[in-house]
């Protein structure tokens, strides 16, 4: 993913001069996971900026460029090190078009490592994704994969409002996906069908999606699998035509169970295919407690956590 | 002739006419909100010359970030009193279809940007701008206006910051006022405020913000100093704020000692003397620029008045430029019949 | 609910004089909605502190005073201004217990005002209970009315964990409920059932509650009606009971629908009621967009709306 | 008999012996990373002997904000060893339960706090436990560390402010290692870091952090200037970071102009020349103390590698001081049988 990524911004840079890139370590260290290497070379320090240790004043200033013709790809270093920079994403950047009646516009990305598995503890292991998809006027995606990495990249780089783009570095060089050259979109807002299945649903995204397709594959399962790509907004038609097709309905994510995405999820279907359902939704999450730095591997959903949803839902 | 320096006597009067017209609108709205007309306000009475010697001295091209406190500055730029307000009456004219609060302007025309509420989010947008503006090569500086609180935020750091690392073109002007809400300045910074960009290496300057000759001569050298690429500058303009925070603060609590009428600290007073001394107005002309202002301001109100608001449904545009299922759903939801 | 805010504040000082009171305007002028009125003539300016325009650094200083033996109070004017704060909430506070092995506690209290109806646009009307209800370690609470507004801030204050207290500041004036004398506790984690009914059931809380309960008595609904009051964590039992009783459950709330309250409220029960329900569990909420000036009228849940969602459960 | 100043013999060669502790336990945590036993380290290496002076001349009451790279600090402080041990194997005698990366410490027996990763976010606990200090009269004062990095942050202006406001006794110390894992100082801003107290009225002072006699000389001035009660300080230890940002970093990316074998600048070298200039130590007691100090380590690490880790169940405890319903419920999951 890691170089899917590095070619995508490539291009992109390659192709439009306003596109600059900027955060910490960003330039000459191509940044901490390399998705940015290469690039301060070729474009130069005015376009590849490596900036100051302040998360709020990256955000903050790419806003102000976005507003003023520029098209910045901003990194935080780690997902869980971008909330000083919170208030500027949701009172300034998710409101800016808004509060000027759409005279002003946010064409900002704001790309971020996220998710646990690299025993990073408390501080390198964070899946924030609910914290953004509550406020309106973000776009938050997640890919799974090298190919939607690059899709999603170019679909929000062609949006003129701010996405949130969380990368799963638990899968930045995991996979061996086939990339084509050049540069493609994923469209925005569509769930992938991974899998067609009548017995149960499993949604999920982002880092669960290969502990997902790999139960699904050693159990046989006979599951329809969605990945959601988009956090926000949700693709509520794929979520309400898997629950409708099988009744039976799993959701597995990384981030916290109270208050994360899957409540959402759960909430949609529990509001528009409540009929349908066979069994209870179960949400396989990571924990309501902070990251652990020991023993993640209980925190993180697995094989055995899933395959205990499976056998309640379908037993039910 | 020059009134004063570069100063000529027909700016002096121009000056003086929009401070004039900005009191008699800040009253206006004052009396609007007490009526139910207007919502809120933040009044900037006491404000009004740094405001005027700002917009006097910045170019057409510049970006101005300035706050919830600066009418006379967008008068002396130029912006129509008609569209200022139709913000402040949130009606069917306002570019901003009402979303906002009263005071919370952004007249993409005249080069200002966007007011926002919480205190300071504008400086870190500033150095986007001006590096925007500079990686696009485009003339104008950016100046960015703000309260004595606002250098207290880590918003002010991280623009001051920025602006120094990557040595941007950003005039920042606090308005020191002396207050942020019931919190004297004495409480909020043990510094002097135009020492605050000595830690970024940004250089400072202090101004008497209730004087128009002053506030011109000192703004000059920093709009100098950042017109000639050297990086950005920090201007502290000493003013006084007359009245209350805004409509819905009651100073007695917390400036009992003070005498609030404000009359030895009034800029417009100030500048009304002067001008008497200089010969360059008598009473006379004070009398009939002051009805001629109180005239506009009240004609202005009445036809803008009329104007109707917003569709309701409009709370629904401009969350994104397309709006997704679920705006659209929620749309839905508040036409549905009853 | 503002004197018996202040009467709490000013008893719990009284009696214990590690109680510190801070936040901007907290002082000299009593707040800006007057809940710290006279505190500072009292207790002086070492217990009472008027403190600099910086939200982070009001919360940063309270979470080290709790640390090292004090019990602060810390206000934030409006809810609107803790996103600065966003940082040390979830990424210090939250999990300074937790990453010390139990070895440090903060016994932090954190008011702020929320929720709209006050003509006060995007930055003086948001309820964002969502972003901190997605915290393990941190405690949600928000009160209806003036006795539970008492009671929940003394149970708060015996806490020896953050609490994050969200005043409907809608409410701070409204209703009459008498509050008796000196101090008492309303447990944190127990909702309130505010009506017995066996129609449906209304899973409300805050500044809804009041527009709930005179929707169910002008329409006369058979209604079981909860108040929360504890957000984080909720009262699971309460919920389930309710929606095991009725089979029809309807949520409001002012915050956006997307990953708001409502949702894990809908998935608790999705995931543990799912039989008994007769009905879709429908969303009263605030709408996902910022918080409109203009029309606030619309934005807020009301009778109608309301009333619309109990015909939609009753007549399924 | 005083080596140099006030410094005695004695002090100094404690000071040289935990240096060399240090240094010999950082290589053995690197050497451990590499064999996989200990998850990541940040390496103290260049930045041990301004470290050891901060924890000579701070007495017991005083309460330290340490960061993630104060390795030499702790064991000149008097912290076992093996507590150190314990927290970088998170092992179940780590007070922490395991919960933390390796080098997030907390002993909170000697005085220190607790050791977050996001950059700078201890700075403004400092004001407030300076506050509770005060406030209940208790001796002693807050000393913070941080990088040149953590400069930048939020954190650092609110911590600043608020101990200027308030008149807090913290003394901040900033480790000034040229880099913020890729970023030279000098791109991290554009003014010197010891005079940016001088926007909060902070007094400050740079010392030379590489050299021990520069290191107490310059520190004592500032903790007298806090132990006095006229408020916080600010000093900047230049000093340098000879290896790599921590094991997960690879400085070639970045660094290849430099000769960052660090010999010049490794600041035990220099204090080891000092002392066989003044005829305190000879090479004789410089390698046996080299020896004792690996034996030590050694032998420590051998010893607390036996300690069982922690029981998977106790990542459940601590979320709160009872834990709610989520977390038991959630427990009792973890524990389902297959
Ligand atoms: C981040 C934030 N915190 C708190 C507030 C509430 N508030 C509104 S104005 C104000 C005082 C601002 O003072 P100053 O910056 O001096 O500007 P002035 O109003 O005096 O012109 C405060 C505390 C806010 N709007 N934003
Ligand atoms: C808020 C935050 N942003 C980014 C990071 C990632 N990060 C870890 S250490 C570091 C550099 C810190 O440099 P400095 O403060 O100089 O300390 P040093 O490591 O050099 O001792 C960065 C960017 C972080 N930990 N926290
Ligand atoms: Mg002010
Ligand atoms: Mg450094």
């Amino acid at each position: 993913m890691v170089q899917s990524l590095n070619g995508s911004i490539d291009m992109l840079m390659a192709e439009d001069e306003k596109v600059i890139v900027m955060g910490e370590d960003v330039g000459r260290d191509g940044g901490v996971f390399r998705v940015t290497d290469n690039l301060l070379n070729k474009y130069g320090d005015e376009r590849v900026l490596d900036t100051p240790l302040n998360e709020l004043a990256i955000i903050g200033m790419a806003t102000g460029m976005a507003m003023y013709g520029l098209k910045p790809i901003a990194e935080i270093q780690f997902q869980d090190y971008i909330f000083p920079a919170f208030d500027q994403i949701v009172n300034n950047i998710a409101k800016i078009r808004y509060r000027t009646g759409g005279r002003f516009s946010v064409p900002l990305i704001i790309r971020t490592p996220y998710g646990g598995g690299v025993r990073g503890g408390l501080y390198h292991s964070q899946s924030g994704e609910a914290y953004f998809a509550h406020t309106a006027g973000l776009t938050v995606v997640t890919p799974s994969n090298p190919y939607d990495a690059r899709g999603l990249l170019v679909a929000a780089s062609r949006r003129n409002d701010p996405v949130i783009f969380l990368e799963p570095k638990r899968l930045y060089r995991a996979g061996k996906t086939e990339v084509p050259d050049g540069l493609f979109e994923v469209e925005i807002g569509k769930a992938a069908r991974l899998r067609e299945g009548d017995e149960l649903s499993i949604i999920t995204y982002g880092s669960m999606v290969p502990t997902v397709m790999s139960t699904v594959e050693k159990n046989g399962l006979n599951a329809d699998v969605l990945d959601l790509r988009t956090i926000l907004p949700m693709d509520v038609d794929a979520i309400i035509t898997t629950a409708r097709k099988t009744g039976r309905v799993i959701i597995v994510h990384e981030a916290p169970r109270t208050l994360g995405v899957g409540a959402e999820i759960s909430a949609l279907i529990a509001e528009r295919a409540v009929d349908s359902l066979l069994a209870p939704i179960i949400r396989v999450t990571g924990y309501d407690i902070p990251y652990p730095y020991s023993h993640e591997e209980f925190y993180l959903p697995d094989e055995k956590r899933i395959m205990r949803a499976v056998d309640r839902v379908i037993k039910y | 002739m020059a009134m004063v320096g570069n100063l000529s006597n027909e700016q002096a009067i121009t000056a003086y006419r929009n401070a004039l017209r900005a009191r008699a609108l800040d009253m206006k709205i004052i009396s609007a909100q007490r009526q139910g007309i207007i919502g809120f306000h933040v009044p900037s009475q006491g404000q009004e010359i740094i405001q005027i010697a700002i917009s006097m001295l910045s170019d057409k091209e510049d970006l101005i970030f300035s706050y919830y406190r600066d009418l006379a500055m967008l008068l002396q730029r130029g912006v129509p009193l008609s569209m200022i307000y139709d913000q402040l009456l949130s009606n069917s004219k306002d570019f901003q279809k009402g979303r906002q609060m009263p005071d919370h302007f952004s007249f993409k025309e005249f080069n200002f940007s966007t007011v926002q509420s919480p205190v300071g989010a504008h400086l870190p947008l500033t150095v986007g701008a001006a590096y925007a503006m500079r990686y696009s090569k485009k003339k104008g500086i950016v100046i960015a206006t703000f309260g004595d609180g606002a250098t207290s935020t880590s918003d002010f750091h991280a623009a001051l910051s920025m602006a120094s690392v990557f040595n941007l073109g950003v005039l920042f002007i606090c308005e020191n006022n002396g207050w942020a809400i019931s919190v004297p300045t004495s409480k909020q910074t043990k510094a002097d405020i135009y020492k605050k960009g000595a830690g970024y290496g940004i250089p400072g300057k202090r101004v008497d913000g209730n004087d128009l000759i002053a506030s011109l001569a000192g703004l000059q050298e920093a709009f100098d100093y950042v017109r000639s690429g050297k990086g950005a500058y920090l201007v502290e303009a000493v003013t006084y704020r007359m009245g209350p925070h805004s409509t819905s603060d009651d100073p007695k609590k917390y400036r009992v000692d003070e005498i609030t009428d404000g009359s030895e600290n009034d800029p417009i007073r100030r500048l009304e003397n002067l001008m008497l001394r200089m010969g360059v107005l008598d009473s006379a002309s004070i009398q009939s620029m002051r009805a001629q202002a109180k005239e506009e301001i009240d004609r202005t109100f009445e036809e803008r008045m009329s104007i109707p608001p917003t569709e309701p449904e409009t709370i629904f545009d401009d969350v994104y430029e397309n709006p997704s299922w679920i705006q659209e759903e929620e749309r839905r939801d508040m036409n549905a019949p009853d």
